[in-house]
């Protein structure tokens, strides 16, 4: 006879639940408000999302490192708090992109937006906790929502993307739950901390299971993560969706990968089983070169960004796999200056989009669109030509900064190769950026009038690119103030 | 007597038909169908172990990731719909516009 | 005027903004002007200067990242200040020949940006901000060779990013291992070039972040075998883009070697001395014989100067106040001379669209003015006495003699093969009958070309004359670096060859 | 003094600036008087210098600094002494001489003015030479006349051959400076200075391995510029240039700086006896090689260019053989009738428009009597005949070889003398005296201009007259250079002088005999002997064949298939290589679903795979 369980309110300390529940919410409350009366202006929709994930930042903002709530299953520690703050100001710097002069099938429905919000709950669960299930589960709510998103943008492009996308997702899904699965048989628990302590208690008894279990989560999350060769999806998907979202795809979704994968490795890696060690190393210079290469034969800017991205993602993994505080912080560093650039690049590519395929059948920004840009649209051409540098990490901009972290990383923890790496990787992708800057500065123009490249240039979008433009060339000030904050989060959570 | 293995190689064979559904179908629907077995075939090894310790753990796992293969068979059937609709295919090598 | 140094890097990029503004037709005037308040600045900066102090002057000071030691942290020496006078004064004699037509006005604002990062490059003292302004600056040079240069520009200049880039990546790499290095010895992270001097590293270590330095570096130079970009950038390049890259860039490559890798692992310089002799050999003869081949001029002066980059390499590695300060000379005086004869190829190139020596000859006769100050600068090139550059190689050579005889005769060659390739192409285009039905009614030089030009052959004589203005501080500066790199360097065998000055001057 | 110094110095630098601002324009006879003036006033002040020197003190003066870095110091310094005063006497004098006999001479060059520019550039650097106070002035002066003589044998460009020639000279020049370089490097190097008075105060302690590098790195230079074997191919061509010029830079001045090099540093050269002998057996050499080459030669400058050889090896014999004084006195004697005679030869030319073969010459004695008078004179000093300045100079050579028993020598110089007189009188036949074959070729042959003929005149009677000055002379320098007496027993002396003037003489009586009778044999010109004296014993074209050709090829090749085909084509390759590899991944993005999941796959089984070979060595 069990007797029936009894649970205190406070000892459930809901607040570590409250922001997912503001995101669902606000929801929530856009799918009431277009059910109260219909056809509204998106205009309106963008800012309540905004809103609601302002009160989310806020709330996130507030809860302090270190506390556990919900059954224990949310874990609010400081990587956790950060990668909130990272996720929502990224949300909230792209969910404006939807405010567009020309009128896009998807911003027409106030789903798109409750579906966003549906899906920054989700990522949000996923850094929250250290409890296998909860990720998985937040792991699908922001997937799922994510495969509709790019349905939504309705091309037949954008379907065949999120099919691939979808089956793909199902794909690792299997593999999450087949490695979690594995742990658990292993060690009768789902929570990373008890399996950690178990394993070290037993001294890593019975290494293949645990490994096999191992290779089944890093091809789980090495799909999220699109690492070399779970990648596959990526440009594909970039290509499929708006600019808009593959922008938000290249920095979102990947920083709740960073941090589920640092929650899940960081123990192993840390201990002395060389395995993880090394098969991490492998696959992140496969996923810093491979993408590289593959991105310097590319016709399409956007789905070369979409190569430079896995390329970028598998430069900030190389601080997960060499795994000290400082590298932890670098890799966060890192990111937040990536999303400055990127923000900046695919909005400079959004606002150019047109709806007829002018330039190529199946490209929308092929690199022949924007020859001789510095003639017709100097600005644009100029700002553009920044991003692209910022990317390439020539200095003094955002991205080289980010560089310059993880490679001291990586040298200060004697991976010298994989700092020559990265460099002759940097030097290679510089090729491709550069292929930008050549057509827009050195080519002869094909069009005579800029306003092409402005076809979707609203005022906020204007106001959007201006403040990346910001914050990619003044990026050096921001360095040190970013770092001493992202520190001190990755300090007391440990990593 | 059955004991955990005889479940855990169930489960395991389960994974393995998902598997082998995934690779050799060239139906949309087909893999969709395997994605379900790979999913489900956790759920036996998930059920089987929380029994083996003793723990609900395992059970809720499984509760949940029954629910998310609804989810996702709803989003997915969506999407195959809508494909249907414009190409009148569920044929994977029917989608290849985007490449290289 | 303490601040000096930040007007100076940064007047130019302010100037560059605000030309944006300036319409088309008056802009030229606008960019002379400024390069020309920048030049006063500089020379103002030389006034202030107090050439009998080695050590770094006008020094300014800003934490940028204090965490992770990286500050904007500047200063100039006698090595420095020179290259930064060179550089403003390059620009603005460029900018007053400029002679390019078509969107002149983002032609000159990227010459403005070029000029920043030249000067920032030059001044700097950290690391970081050093190589800010080292990356930056292919950037400006990217677009000019690339949007106004002949039929291959684009594939000359991104090879040029590339190339360069690339090198520069793996010095990166060198500067963050050295960056390490020090905070273990010291507890803290600091970027700062002074600070690294002071850092005494064990051999093994010298010699591989000697290497990663020497290879950022070397690509700039041009070194053997990284030169090859260097031949299509100046034959690709506008004119102004080929006297900036000559005078200016390359030197970035020369100065660098004497900033970083010398004070820094002295021991490992040393070392490596042989190796890198050798390659500024293969350099000296082995492009001399390739310039004698060219059949077009502005080849030929290109070559030329990887030649002539060789005898500076040579004389930097001398490891003696001679060697060096003759190579800091040198820098100036190849600037100077080899930005003039760029500046004449461009000249002809105006007139005739061409640059194959075969197309003229008898030019002495159609353009007198324009054949004498050629002679003066080809003669100027070839080392003779009282020009610039004879001072400059005399010294560099004279310094290595202490090094290697055998190596110093051979590098000596470089004054006959020198004379070889010159003087043919002084003979192939200039004397002789005029053959060419084109050359008979060229116009000689214009006023324009005239000033800059002759302002050019005053400095090469003045300073081949009288020197001891410049060479004065840059000796006093190289002198206490060679005393301080004896002093810091742990093997015998680098105390043994690197030598500070031990015969006393007659004192005047 | 130090006025009268800089006067002597800067005067034609003053007078070469005057005309170099007339140089583009149409002629302007001012630029050629006013240097020349100028040119005289810088005698004049040398005559002083001279005057006071001969009291036995010596003027030095620093101007200023020029170059300091590290150890080393070199000042713009100057120092007049009995050497270099004797020295500049000899330039100013002959150089006053050409200038005003080219105002004539360039009469109806368009080029008037750059020539006097030039000119006097010229004599400013040859001043410079011989007055620098250390090597490294030295060296400033010494390639300073060689860009000049590159102007000046270059000053009819429009002639390919002239251009050609120019560039010769100052190439091969350049080669020999190199070994000057070094020797001054070494200098610096041993001795911490490259002042005069300081290096050779020091000779005593050096060990004597290094003073023969040095001495033997700076003869390389002293060989370029005096043209000395294998070096001495350009001095023929240089002949390309106006006849003044070679009058002045490649008889009288420019070509001697070497022995002026070897005088000067008679301190260095004393203490090392092997390289002393070595430069004396090549002047030796040079001597009759060049004296055999002038035998046939047909081109009336050439005939001179190789007699001018032959005599500055009979100097690097005196220098070689420690008697410097007499070197230094041959050089003087030397200077004036060589000059003499080119200016002469200048004057046929003109009478002949530029014609050069002696063999279309003949018989011109009737058209130019002074000419006739002043080349005889000339020839009879440059053959050694008592009383001509020749005779004194040479004469000593000869003796200071025989009583140091360097007998082979004295046998070479001895037979040496003979070819002189031979061909220097099988010259003045030819053109002035026999048949008057230019008829045939229609020249109409006239005097001179006389003032041409007055500027000569100093020369002629110095030639005449400056042998008899030999004892002052010794008296003059005997406190900057050693002068040893040869005992000769006053028997052997006077059967030496006899012999002397025997070869001497009989070479000329051959010559005249031979070719008031029409010449040798055609014959002759068949032999080997001849063609291979003719085509300068194949020298030239063997430079040509096995430097110059082979040069320009491997130059080539290094360019066309090291530089391009290989170091370049490396760097593009590895860059294509990438591209390709990126071509080639690309099947990875098949874009096929059932692809990209098999990828997935393939991953997962790598990643097990690494599992179970991890599992044994976690």
């Amino acid at each position: 006879m069990l007797e029936p369980i009894s649970v205190s309110l406070e000892s459930l300390n809901l607040g570590t639940l409250a922001p997912m529940l503001v995101a669902i919410g606000g929801g929530l409350g856009i799918l009431i408000i277009d059910l109260i009366k219909r056809d509204l202006d998106k205009s309106l929709y963008v800012m309540l999302s905004v809103l609601v994930l302002f009160v989310d930042l806020g709330i996130v903002l507030g809860l302090q490192a270190g506390e556990r709530g919900f059954f224990d299953i949310m874990l609010i520690d400081g990587v956790a708090i950060l990668s909130q703050i990272v996720i929502l100001a990224a949300s909230m710097l792209f969910i404006p992109l939807a405010l567009t002069s020309k009128r896009f099938h998807e911003f027409s429905y106030p789903e798109f937006f409750a579906l966003f919000l549906f899906m920054v709950a989700g990522f949000q669960f996923m850094v929250a906790t250290d409890n296998l299930i909860l990720i998985f589960v937040g792991l699908e709510t922001a997937s799922l929502a994510l495969y509709t998103l790019i349905a939504l943008h309705n091309r037949e492009k954008s379907f065949e993307a999120a099919v691939k996308y979808f089956i793909m997702g199902a794909l690792a899904a299997g593999f999450y739950v087949m490695g979690a699965m594995i742990l658990y048989a292993l060690t009768g628990s789902v929570e990373i901390y008890k399996i950690e302590e178990v394993l070290i208690a037993g001294d890593y008894a019975n290494l293949t299971i645990l490994f096999v279990g191992f290779a089944f989560l890093i091809a789980a999350l090495g799909f999220k993560l699109s690492m070399v060769p779970f990648h596959t999806w990526t440009p594909d998907v970039y290509e499929g969706a708006s600019a808009a979202l593959a922008g938000y795809m290249s920095i979102v979704p990947k920083i709740a990968g960073f941090v589920v994968a640092m929650r899940i490795f960081e123990f192993m890696i840390h201990s002395d089983v060389i395995w993880l060690r090394d098969v991490l190393y492998v696959v992140i210079v496969l996923t810093m070169t491979l993408p590289n290469i593959m991105a310097l034969v590319q016709r399409d800017v956007k789905r070369m960004l979409a190569f430079s991205s896995v390329s970028h993602a598998g430069f900030a993994m190389a601080a997960i796999m060499i795994g000290t505080t400082a590298a932890n912080s670098a890799l966060f560093l890192y990111w937040t200056l990536f999303l400055f650039t990127n923000l900046g690049a695919f909005t400079m590519l959004w606002i150019s989009r047109h709806k007829e395929s002018r330039w190529h059948i199946r490209y929308d920004h092929p690199y022949e669109k924007f020859s001789g840009m510095i003639q017709i649209m100097p600005v644009g051409a100029v700002l553009m030509a920044l991003f692209m540098l910022s990317l390439a990490g020539v200095p003094p901009f955002s991205v080289f900064w980010g560089k310059l972290y993880l490679m001291s990383e990586a040298v200060n923890n004697d991976y010298i190769i994989l700092a020559l790496i990265m460099a002759i990787n940097s030097a290679i992708s510089a090729y491709y950026y550069l292929k930008l800057i050549v057509y827009m500065f050195l080519k002869s123009p094909e069009e005579n009038d800029g306003t092409i490249y402005m076809k979707n240039a609203s005022r906020p979008l204007q106001t959007i690119i201006g403040l990346s433009v910001i914050l990619t060339v003044f990026a050096v000030l921001g360095v040190e103030p970013m770092m001493d904050v992202i520190t001190a989060y990755i300090k007391v959570s440990g990593f | 007597m059955i004991t955990l293995s005889h479940y855990l190689i169930l489960s395991a064979i389960l994974f393995c038909i998902g598997l082998v559904g995934i690779y050799r179908r060239k139906n949309l629907l087909m893999l969709l169908f395997s994605t379900e077995i790979l999913l489900n075939a956790t759920n036996v090894g998930f059920a089987a172990i929380s029994k083996f310790y003793g723990d609900l753990t395992g059970q809720m796992f499984a509760f949940f990731i029954v629910a998310v293969a609804a989810s996702e068979v709803a989003v997915g059937l969506g999407l195959m719909i809508v494909w249907y609709k414009r190409r009148g295919t569920l044929d994977i090598d029917s989608m290849q516009s985007m490449h290289g | 005027m303490d601040h000096i140094l930040s007007v100076l890097v940064f007047f130019p990029a302010v100037a560059a903004l605000l030309g944006f503004v300036v319409s088309k037709d008056s802009i030229r005037a606008y960019g002379i002007s400024v390069a020309l308040i920048e030049f006063l600045l500089s020379i103002w900066l030389w006034m202030s200067f107090d050439g009998g102090y080695p050590g770094m002057q006008f020094v300014e000071m800003l934490p940028l990242i204090p965490s992770f030691g990286i500050s904007y942290y500047l200063g100039v020496d006698g090595i420095s200040l020179f290259i930064v006078i060179l550089s403003t004064f390059i620009t603005l004699i460029g900018l007053i020949a400029l002679s390019v037509k078509n969107d002149i006005k983002n032609m000159i604002i990227s010459l403005l940006f070029l000029e920043m990062t030249m000067v920032g490059v030059f001044v700097s003292l950290d690391a970081i901000v050093f190589y800010v302004f080292w990356e930056l600056s292919l950037v400006p040079m990217l677009y000019i060779i690339g949007a106004w240069g002949g039929n291959l520009r684009i594939y000359a200049a991104v090879k040029f990013f590339l190339y360069t880039f690339a090198g520069s990546l793996i010095m990166l790499v060198g500067m963050l291992v050295m960056a390490y290095l020090y905070y273990q010895a010291t507890g803290v992270w600091s970027f700062s070039i002074t600070e690294w001097h002071r850092l005494i590293l064990p051999m093994n270590y010298q010699i591989w972040l000697f290497v990663a330095f020497f290879i950022g570096l070397a690509i700039k130079v041009p070194m053997f075998p990284f030169h090859t970009w260097l031949p299509y950038a100046h034959g690709q390049a506008p004119t102004i883009g080929s006297i900036i890259l000559a005078a200016v860039l390359l030197k970035m490559g020369t100065y660098g070697l004497v900033r970083l890798p010398l004070p820094m692992f002295p021991d490992a310089s040393v070392y490596m001395i042989t190796p890198v002799a050798v390659l500024s050999l293969i350099m000296i003869i082995y492009t001399a014989m390739v310039a004698y081949a060219q059949e077009d001029m502005k080849q030929v002066v290109a070559y030329s100067s990887i030649s002539h980059m060789g005898v500076i390499v040579l004389g930097t590695f001398a490891m003696n106040p001679e060697g060096i300060s003759g190579s800091v000379f040198f820098m100036l005086s190849h600037g100077i001379v080899s930005g003039a004869l760029f500046m004449l190829v461009g000249v002809i190139y105006d007139r005739r669209q061409t640059k194959l020596m075969s197309e003229f000859g008898g030019l002495a006769k159609v353009m007198p003015r324009y054949a004498t100050i050629m002679g003066i600068m080809v003669m100027a090139s070839v080392g003779l006495p009282l020009t610039m550059s004879f001072v400059g190689e005399f010294l560099s050579l004279v310094g290595f003699y202490q090094v290697s005889p055998v190596m110093t005769i051979l590098a000596g060659t470089s004054i006959i093969l020198g004379a070889v390739y010159m003087l043919s192409l002084y003979r192939k285009s200039f004397f002789g009958e005029v053959v060419h039905e084109k050359n008979r009614d060229l116009e000689d030089l214009n006023g324009k070309e005239s000033m800059a030009l002759w302002s050019l052959v005053l400095v090469t004589v003045w300073l081949g004359i009288y020197p001891k203005p410049v060479l004065g501080p840059i000796n006093n500066s190289v002198e206490s670096l060679v005393s301080f790199m004896h002093e810091k360097s742990i093997t015998d065998e680098a105390k043994k060859v690197i030598k500070p000055t031990v015969i006393e001057r007659e004192a005047e | 003094m130090e006025a009268y110094l800089y006067t002597a110095l800067f005067a034609p630098f003053v007078g070469s600036l005057f005309a170099a601002m007339f140089s583009n324009r149409p002629k302007n006879l001012v630029a050629g008087i006013a240097a020349s003036t100028l040119l005289f006033v810088s005698w004049i002040s040398s005559v002083v210098l001279l005057l006071h020197v001969a009291h036995g003190e010596v003027v030095h003066v620093k101007m200023m600094d020029w170059i300091q870095a590290g150890g080393l110091a070199i000042p713009f310094g100057f120092v007049v002494d009995q050497v270099s005063a004797t020295m500049m006497f000899v330039v100013t004098t002959v150089s006053t001489v050409v200038h005003v006999y080219s105002i004539g001479y360039m009469d109806h060059d368009k080029s008037f003015n750059r020539f006097f520019a030039w000119l006097s550039a010229f004599v400013f650097s040859m001043m410079i030479l011989v007055m620098s106070d250390n090597f490294a002035g030295l060296f400033i002066g010494w390639e300073g006349v060689g860009l000049c003589s590159w102007a000046l044998i270059g000053f009819w460009y429009e002639r390919d051959s002239a251009s050609w020639a120019a560039s010769e000279a100052f190439i091969m020049n350049r080669i020999a400076d190199l070994g000057m370089l070094i020797g001054i490097f070494l200098v610096y190097w041993n001795f911490g200075s490259l002042q005069y008075d300081v290096v050779f105060s020091q000779v005593n302690g050096m060990e004597s391995s290094i003073l023969m590098l040095v001495t033997a790195f700076l003869f390389i230079g002293a060989m370029g510029k005096s043209a000395q074997f294998p070096l001495h191919t350009w001095l023929a061509d240089a002949m390309e240039g106006p006849t003044p010029v070679s009058a002045l830079i490649h008889a009288a001045t420019m070509v001697t700086a070497g022995v002026y090099l070897v005088i000067r540093a008679n301190p260095l050269y004393g203490e090392v006896p092997e390289v002393s002998h070595f430069i004396a057996g090549l002047g030796a050499f040079v001597a009759i090689f060049a004296a055999s080459m002038a035998l046939v030669n047909r081109d009336l400058k050439r005939i001179i260019a190789y007699s001018t050889l032959s005599q500055l090896g009979y100097m690097f014999v005196a220098a070689g053989l420690g008697a410097y004084w007499i070197a230094l006195f041959h050089l003087m004697t030397h200077a004036f009738f060589k000059a003499l005679l080119f200016l002469g030869a200048g004057n046929v030319m003109h009478a002949m428009n530029d014609e050069l073969d002696i063999f279309k010459m003949g018989g011109l004695a009737k058209k130019m009597k002074w000419t006739m008078i002043m080349m005889t004179l000339a020839s009879l000093a440059l053959a050694g005949i008592y009383p001509f300045a020749g005779f004194f100079s040479k004469d000593k050579i000869l003796e200071a070889a025989f009583a140091t028993e360097h007998y082979v020598l004295w046998t070479t110089l001895w037979v040496t003398a003979g070819l002189t007189a031979f061909y220097s009188f099988r010259l003045v036949m030819l053109v002035f005296f026999g048949e008057e074959r230019y008829k045939i070729f229609g020249f109409h042959p006239h005097e001179a201009y006389k003032y041409m003929l007055w500027a000569m005149a100093p020369l002629a009677v110095l030639a005449v007259i400056a042998g008899f000055f030999e004892h002052d002379f010794v008296h003059f320098v005997s406190n900057m250079l050693p002068i040893e007496e040869y005992h000769v027993s006053s028997s052997t002396f006077w059967t030496l002088v006899a012999v002397t003037l025997g070869i001497a003489v009989t070479g000329i009586a051959v010559a005249v005999f031979a070719y008031s009778r029409g010449g040798f044999s055609k014959k002759l010109e068949k032999t080997f002997i001849y063609k291979l004296l003719f085509n300068q014993y194949y020298i030239p074209k063997l430079y040509d064949d096995f430097i110059c050709k082979p040069y320009a090829e491997i130059s080539r090749i290094f360019w066309k298939d090291l530089d391009l085909k290989v170091v370049d084509a490396t760097v593009d390759l590895i860059a294509g290589t990438i591209y390709k590899l990126g071509m080639v991944s690309r099947v990875v993005q098949s874009g096929n679903l059932s692809n990209m999941l098999r990828w997935m796959g393939v991953g997962l089984l790598a990643l097990l795979l690494a599992a179970i070979l991890y599992s044994p060595i976690r």
